[in-house]
């Protein structure tokens, strides 16, 4: 490294030994994010995660000095992730937990021209505030349902007007803007983060918590029924175990015709629901 | 309703609803049978499942039955 | 359930549940009436107040439904 | 319900509900055992497929009941 | 579920839920009583209003019902 | 509740449901564990097709009430 | 579903469903656990109210039952 410069030798070494502090080191993409988020998003972090951007090079640099050093290749596989503006997040946060982090903390922001939208933009059934101009005109060429109600604009109903991945064009970034609609999302963008070993990705770390909870849901299931119908008693089991025993003696019973106190009503019950059935099917003049 | 528990009642034994039966045991409950009510509820019942009436009189919970009684 | 169609048909015709009642019924619909059921029903239908049970079991829907019209 | 019970005890222990069976159950819950429940019990029992009317109780049952409003 | 419907019947029955009550009415139905089971299901029940229990599931589902009419 | 997770977390790693097994996993879990329940948890569910078992609904819905006015 | 059955456990027995927690409870009942469900796992049940979720699964599916008119 004799031809580079001084300070680039000293933020190498110190992000290297950043690097080397932290079990989690992940890679974030700055490049699109404007000083004042990103100073919120430090803020953040502050406590959980220490984040560092620099020149992509260095940063590839320090990930190389500091496999080196703690004699861990395995580290040396984050390389492949740099793109964009890159960061480093440090942290011991558990990877997913970052992410989960990450994602919630990034803020709506407005269409840009030439951006590309994360997910589907729906222009909402409603009343909007715009009063009836040229714009009107150019949303109905895009097909969007609009018209004037009142004097205002109006969208007929819900409608799509790009799918996640598309870019935004000119008209569109108008059109939105003046909806007031924020299709872009502001905040890093996490590229890859290294934890012992393994390099985990986006579509990794994405976790559905929705599907863990009707996991959650099944196992409780799995274990409640199990439970209930072994007549295994737990605190939360015990009442429906009494319950699936006494139904089912009743039951029995009702079907027998066997009457107790406990059966009478059901059974009455049956037989009269029997009748009042019948007597559905019976002319009028049969019924007093 | 008498006619009517009679005529379950015969069902329920494993015996045609006839006429005659009816009577036999509407006059045992001590009631004394209306010879035309007797014939058209047995007319009536003819076009009736009563077995699958009676299935659905065990449903658990019953429904709003409109009661002509 | 013979046994069960017989008491109500009793009490239909405003006659009382006894055990002989219900065997001369039963006998009418060509059943032998078992003793033992005949008075075990007798038995448990003791202080039991038929017309409510009727009651409550014509209209079973009693529970609380939330009725969206 | 007792005598109820102690059929569905014999049930589940894959033993036979007869009536000597139900009375040691009784008897040794400290319940004299009235022989004609016991006699109706069984013999109202006789043509009951437990295992499957108890199946029903553990199922929700939702199956129309056709009402007239 | 043997344990259980021991366990409902020295309720209805009045007795108390004891071990030594549960054993022998298992006992009197031929089954051998692992004693684990008896302790577990005792232990469950302390505390646990049987009478209430049972009134729940009697009810038709507490759930509100949403009618459409 | 705990009991029943370890048996099932048992199962589903494909291990046998033993005293020994349950122990150890409720003890990782900072559960001391209780014999008696351990005992009763591997009587219950000897012979039982968890699989089965814990698919099938248990509770005794108490009848939803489906109403077609 | 080990993974989410030791999460339940650790839940039931008032322990934190941490990495650690779960890497014991699953290596005792001899899984060898792996990191990245581990971790993804912890990070999904971070803040969710695991007896809210349980108590919304308890509900059988008796609630609203919709009828069509």
């Amino acid at each position: 490294m004799a031809h580079v410069a001084e300070w680039k030798k000293k933020e190498v070494e110190e992000l290297a030994n950043i690097i080397k502090s932290y079990p989690v080191i992940a890679l974030v993409d700055v490049a699109n994010v404007p000083a004042y988020p990103l100073s919120k998003m430090r803020e953040k972090l502050r406590g959980k995660a220490l984040l560092r951007v620099s020149r992509n090079t260095l940063i590839e640099l320090a990930i190389k000095r500091a496999a080196q050093e703690l004699n861990n290749p395995d580290l040396e596989k984050l390389i492949d992730h740099i793109q964009g503006g890159a960061g480093i997040l440090a942290t011991e946060m558990n990877p997913f937990k970052l992410y989960k982090l990450l994602e919630e903390s990034k803020t709506p922001a407005p269409a840009k021209p030439g951006a590309v939208v994360p997910r589907d933009v729906v222009i909402p059934a409603g009343p909007t505030s715009i009063s009836p101009g040229p714009l009107v005109g150019e949303m109905q060429t895009l097909g969007i349902p609009a018209r004037i109600e009142k004097g205002k604009v109006s969208i007929q109903k819900d409608y799509t007007v790009l799918k996640a991945g598309e870019v935004i064009t000119d008209q569109l970034a108008r059109i939105l803007n003046a909806l007031g609609i924020e299709p872009l999302e502001v905040g890093l963008n996490l590229l890859a983060a290294y934890e012992d070993g393994i390099v985990y990705t986006p579509e990794v770390l994405a976790i559905d918590e929705s599907e863990y909870i009707n996991l959650l849901q099944q196992a409780y299931m799995h274990a409640f029924n199990l439970s209930v119908n072994t007549a295994y008693p737990t605190g939360q089991t015990i009442e429906a175990i009494i319950q699936k025993a006494f139904l089912g003696a009743k039951n029995v019973a009702v079907e027998a015709g066997y009457v107790t106190p406990e059966t009478v009503e059901d059974i009455f019950g049956r037989a009269l629901r029997a009748v009042l059935l019948i007597a559905q099917e019976l002319p009028e003049e049969l019924l007093d | 309703m008498e006619y009517v528990y009679a005529a379950l009642l015969l069902h329920a034994a494993g015996k045609e609803i006839t006429e005659e039966n009816l009577k036999a045991i509407l006059e045992a409950a001590g009631v004394s049978p209306d010879e035309a009510r007797i014939k058209a509820l047995v007319a009536a019942l003819e076009g009736v499942n009563i077995d699958e009436v009676i299935e659905k009189a065990a449903m658990p919970v019953a429904a709003p039955v409109a009661v002509a009684a």
